[in-house]
């Protein structure tokens, strides 16, 4: 990986409404007479990396599923600049899973595939989709069957497929949990440099140090609820929660 | 629809298996295209099939063997007029061991009773062909209702003849058959003719023109072409002609009067 | 046109008159394709989850022959189980020819292969993803298929259906082993040709639409189960 | 048993003769199954991925139904289509009843639902494990579908596979529509019930080995192809 | 999770010709022509953790699946107490893969099948089954379909499964990836008493803190091949080899 990645050249300019700021209230989901989710109020602003932390199967993943529209709440709204995450507001966003999901294709197929659901010329995309190979690391890899990566180049391969979708938002669930040290700076510099640009950044990590590094702001999510929302240094100097404090104190969080 | 341009002009034949699966039309057919140039498309089926086919319109011209529903066909107008064409005749087959003892027989409904009696197995084709009605009136003959064995001795095969000839073979079951089919037929097991020659047991085929006036797009001058040929003198020498095996299958019996009234 | 709305009327009648006839008709086609596909399913299924996740030489060819016997024609099938089981043929001392042991057998026969193939690329891509794990869990090669049947359970089921529907459409075969023997070996499908053949097409048609009914209620019956059992849920 | 090796050394007999009506009876099967393979899938498989994608009300009443008709008797088939093209049908006027394109509709039809069912389940299956993403990548649903069939490529080689068997091996609706006319309609199966009809077991037979042949080629070819692409390599 | 992990009853008792130390020799993997492993030569002795580090595509999953028997090696030997990895020996060792791979049942299905894999009876499987479930700290979501879990619940009902084997050697492919600290921590502490109890350890992790807290060698992997294989004390003061150097300081390793 370049120790300076490449600023991506970009491609349409972004039009349209603001999506930001994001206002969640009330937010619920249940399943199955279970509550997963909530109730959980929620201000995103711009201009800032949101991380967003908790235990497992607090409902991290789950709450950016919801912001991302891709399962409907069992109440409360999410309205992102005024509107719900439809279609239309799907599409200024990118998601990145916590499992890869790759096409049974070639690296560089699985990124020409996200760049030709965005307008550009045959040119433009080709040259993005060298500027993604080489931001990833995967050039070497570019002709290689997707499913056949490595862990981390699977994960490596499944950022620089949402960077080519150029959104103004891009959650991020866990994406860098199998790269290796320097690999996980260098992504660690590409969102910072994709929010310099303008997206706003929605990390989820266990990785303390790593939250510490990008965050402007905490939100910490312990079963389904919100027991903080802070910015960065007020979060890992003084945790306001109990749970917040056992978490990062390595305890179990009860 | 009269043929596309270019196209070979051809009529369809609504017959039955059994003329087809004695290999007469293969022998007869050339030599009618080649004097008129009229293709003859033969689509073989059970009498009342091509019959329910004809009425559809789904033909040019019949010739099947059921008397009295060629007549009625033609007198509810859905043929123009029914000319004899030929005949053949039915045989009693069976086992060479004769469980029934019908061997020889002169009399088709006497070797029906003694099959009745005897409950050896008979493979009726039970479908309502011409061959199967013409079976039901030798059961009707003989005092026997086998429909009451049905499933016991008396199988109603619900096929066609190739198809009830193939079962009786494998059961060693008696059946009736017309012997055009039967001399055809290579699956014979252990079958043999037991009862032949009696009157009763007279096959004769009509050919009908399907009526334009019901249905237009009937090739009514090829059609027609055909059925003089197939009455006339031509036709009738290559029907007495056809062999199979060594044995005349077909005898001709056209006659030059239509033998129902014309309808318009 | 009127030949339809006659068989709707004769299905309508057909089925409500409590036909005995009709009613020995349906269970025999029930149970010689129930029988069948019991046959063709557990002998089938397990072939093909062998297929699966064997690697020998010459599977590829095998594989093409399976794949190849999905088209074997029915007619050719039932002629030769009707030599196998003919008085004249190997098995003729059993005497089973024309009778509704034959016509399991044959439609066996025929589905078999069709289960065989469908459920090898089923159970194949499921392998794909579990493979290394169980060989990891040293499973035996049963345990491994059984898992693998029961993890691809929804799709088998298809696959199952796809083979009874073949089975009870099934004509060729059976008209030729069974006979079409009133009262003995008749099923739906050599009913209805029967009737075409005499021309009773409206007659034909309506038990056809009795045929598709049935075929109906097994497979809601199958789609009731699977909601039932909630096995989406695991998905 | 006889039979058996006549069939055998007739089939190699027909064969190497190059006999041209036996070579004419070949092409109008391939064409006519190939055809009716061909607009099975360009119909069954955007409709198997539309209602693998789709949820609606209604849907698995639709799916009950779409799985029951791979059960639709080809001899029922036959006759529906019969009646739309007799000339006493609302098609009739086509002039179709009788022609090779008459079996390519009736087989089409017959396989249309079977190819549709199957690559429903394909197709479901897969998007258990895309669907999300694709939603997040907002494809459109002809994008979704699209890319869906790419990704289950092999196994939906499979299911077509599983319709050119039933379409090639079929002879219940072809007679019925096509009427076995020689030298217009004559395929490998008519041919086939012909000589059975007539007893002539071993030639029957023997065709049907001239049959089986032509369906290995046909997978053999398209196992060639798979091999070839390095399709498995992807999977 | 429970801060002391109950230890676990085992199973039955453990038969056999030991199984360490191993001995990999000229190791070599290669596929479509392609080098990705090799040549390597390895010891690994009993009471040892032995931590498997080293760059994305580095090569530890397949080293890891090559000595579990998982693929051949195109040429070498590898050697379990004298024995190559089939069954006998791939029997009495257990894997948690890089990503889990669940079975479509509840979570306590999932360890019932891996306990019915050994000798035991019903009651003694099913005490166990609970203290795994306890261990994973899975116990409320007993009931719950595997494949719905979060991430991180995924991941632990995977070693949950592995150590229901009762192996003799654990080989753990990055298991802690999508843990949270506590959870981390618990593992850690869970994979100790393993040891502690024979369990021989060898454990793939981009964690240098984690490596530190259980390693007692670290055996680091670059581009298919060892570059060094030291106790771990040596390894964190003064890595000998440049690339582990780079890696540890987060630098891209060439
Ligand atoms: N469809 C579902 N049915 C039932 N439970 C579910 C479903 N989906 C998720 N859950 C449960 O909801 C909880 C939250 O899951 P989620 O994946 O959001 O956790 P998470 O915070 O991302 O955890 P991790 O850090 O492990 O990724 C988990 O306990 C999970 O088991
Ligand atoms: N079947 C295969 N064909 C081609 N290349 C493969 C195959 N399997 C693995 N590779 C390549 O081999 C290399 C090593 O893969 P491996 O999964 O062992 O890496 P790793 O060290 O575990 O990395 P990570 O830390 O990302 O998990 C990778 O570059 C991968 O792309
Ligand atoms: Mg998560
Ligand atoms: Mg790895």
């Amino acid at each position: 990986m370049p120790e300076a990645a490449p600023s991506l050249p970009l491609s349409a300019d972004r039009a349209g409404a603001p999506l930001l700021p994001a206002r969640i209230g009330g937010l619920v989901f249940e399943t199955a007479g279970m509550r997963l989710l909530g109730p959980l109020d929620l201000d995103l602003g711009p201009g800032t990396v949101t991380v967003l932390m908790g235990p497992n199967g607090a409902g991290k993943s789950l709450l950016l599923r919801l912001l991302h529209g891709l399962v409907p709440p069992t109440s409360g709204t999410i309205l992102w600049g005024g509107a719900p995450p439809t279609e239309p507001v799907r599409r200024r966003q990118a998601m990145v899973f916590q499992s890869p999901v790759l096409l049974r294709r070639s690296v560089a197929g699985n990124i020409a595939f996200a760049l030709s659901l965005r307008p550009g010329s045959r040119v433009a995309h080709a040259r993005r989709l060298d500027a993604l190979l080489d931001m990833a690391d995967l050039t070497p890899l570019a002709h290689m069957p997707a499913r056949r990566l490595s862990g981390g180049e699977q994960q490596r391969l499944a950022l620089a497929r949402a960077l080519a979708l150029d959104p103004e938002v891009l959650l991020l669930d866990e994406p860098t949990a199998s790269l290796d040290p320097a690999a996980t700076l260098a992504i660690e510099r590409i969102v910072r440099q994709a929010h310099d640009r303008g997206t706003k950044i929605v990390f989820v990590t266990h990785d303390i140090g790593q939250a510490g590094r990008l965050a402007d702001e905490v939100v910490f999510l312990h079963r389904g609820r919100i027991t903080e929302h802070t910015p960065a240094d007020a979060f890992f100097d003084r945790p306001a929660s109990r749970e917040a404090r056992d978490y990062l104190a390595g305890r179990i969080v009860l | 629809a009269p043929a596309t341009a270019g196209e070979k002009p051809f009529i369809i034949l609504q017959s039955t298996t059994s003329t087809a699966n004695s290999g007469l039309y293969d022998a007869i057919l050339p030599k009618f295209t080649e004097r008129t140039g009229i293709e003859v498309r033969v689509v073989a089926v059970g009498t009342g099939q091509a019959i329910k086919n004809a009425r559809n319109g789904d033909g040019d011209v019949l010739l099947v063997h059921d008397r009295a529903a060629e007549e009625r066909f033609v007198a509810e107008g859905w043929g123009v007029a029914r000319f004899d064409v030929m005949y053949n005749d039915f045989v009693i087959v069976g086992p060479r061991s004769d469980p029934a003892g019908i061997r020889g027989l002169k009399s088709a409904s006497a070797a029906f009773a003694r099959i009745a009696e005897a409950k050896a197995p008979f493979a009726s084709r039970g479908d309502n062909s011409g061959t199967h009605k013409k079976e039901l009136r030798l059961w009707k003959a003989a005092h026997v209702d086998p429909i009451a064995a049905s499933g016991r001795w008396y199988r109603e095969t619900g096929s066609g003849m190739g198809a009830t000839l193939n079962a009786a073979s494998a059961m060693n079951a008696y059946a009736l058959t017309d012997r055009g089919t039967w001399i055809a037929f290579a699956n014979r097991g252990d079958l043999a003719i037991l009862v032949e020659g009696d009157p009763a047991l007279f096959n004769p085929y009509g050919v009908i023109l399907v009526n334009p006036a019901r249905h237009p797009h009937v090739k009514r001058r090829e059609g027609q072409a055909f059925i003089d040929w197939i009455t006339g003198p031509e036709g009738q020498a290559a029907i007495a002609a056809y062999r199979l095996k060594g044995h005349q299958l077909f005898f001709p019996n056209a006659r030059r009067e239509a033998k129902a009234r014309e309808r318009k | 046109m009127q030949d339809f709305a006659e068989a709707f009327r004769l299905a309508a009648r057909l089925v409500l008159s409590g036909d005995p006839t009709l009613m020995e008709i349906i269970a025999l086609s029930l149970r010689v394709s129930l029988s069948a596909l019991a046959i063709a399913v557990l002998v089938g299924l397990p072939a093909g989850a062998f297929l699966a996740i064997a690697r020998f030489a010459g599977r590829n060819a095998l594989l093409v022959v399976l794949n190849a016997l999905m088209g074997l024609p029915p007619v050719v099938l039932g002629l030769l189980v009707y030599l196998a089981l003919s008085r004249a043929g190997p098995l003729g001392a059993l005497g089973l020819l024309y009778t509704p042991t034959a016509m399991i057998i044959a439609q066996s026969l025929l589905i078999t292969p069709i289960i065989a193939a469908l459920s090898r690329q089923v159970i194949e891509d499921l392998d794909r993803e579990y493979g290394e794990q169980f060989r990891s869990l040293c499973l035996s090669p049963y345990r491994r298929i059984a898992v693998l049947v029961r993890e691809g359970r929804l799709a088998l089921t298809t696959v199952a259906l796809a083979g009874f529907g073949r089975a009870i459409a099934e004509v060729g075969a059976v008209i030729i082993v069974g006979g079409n023997i009133a009262h003995v070996t008749r099923v739906m499908t050599t009913a209805i040709a029967l009737e075409t053949a005499k021309g009773e097409l409206a007659l034909a048609l309506a038990l056809g639409l009795v045929l598709m009914t049935i075929a109906l209620l097994v497979n809601g019956a199958v789609m009731a189960i699977r909601l039932g059992t909630g096995d989406e849920r695991h998905a």
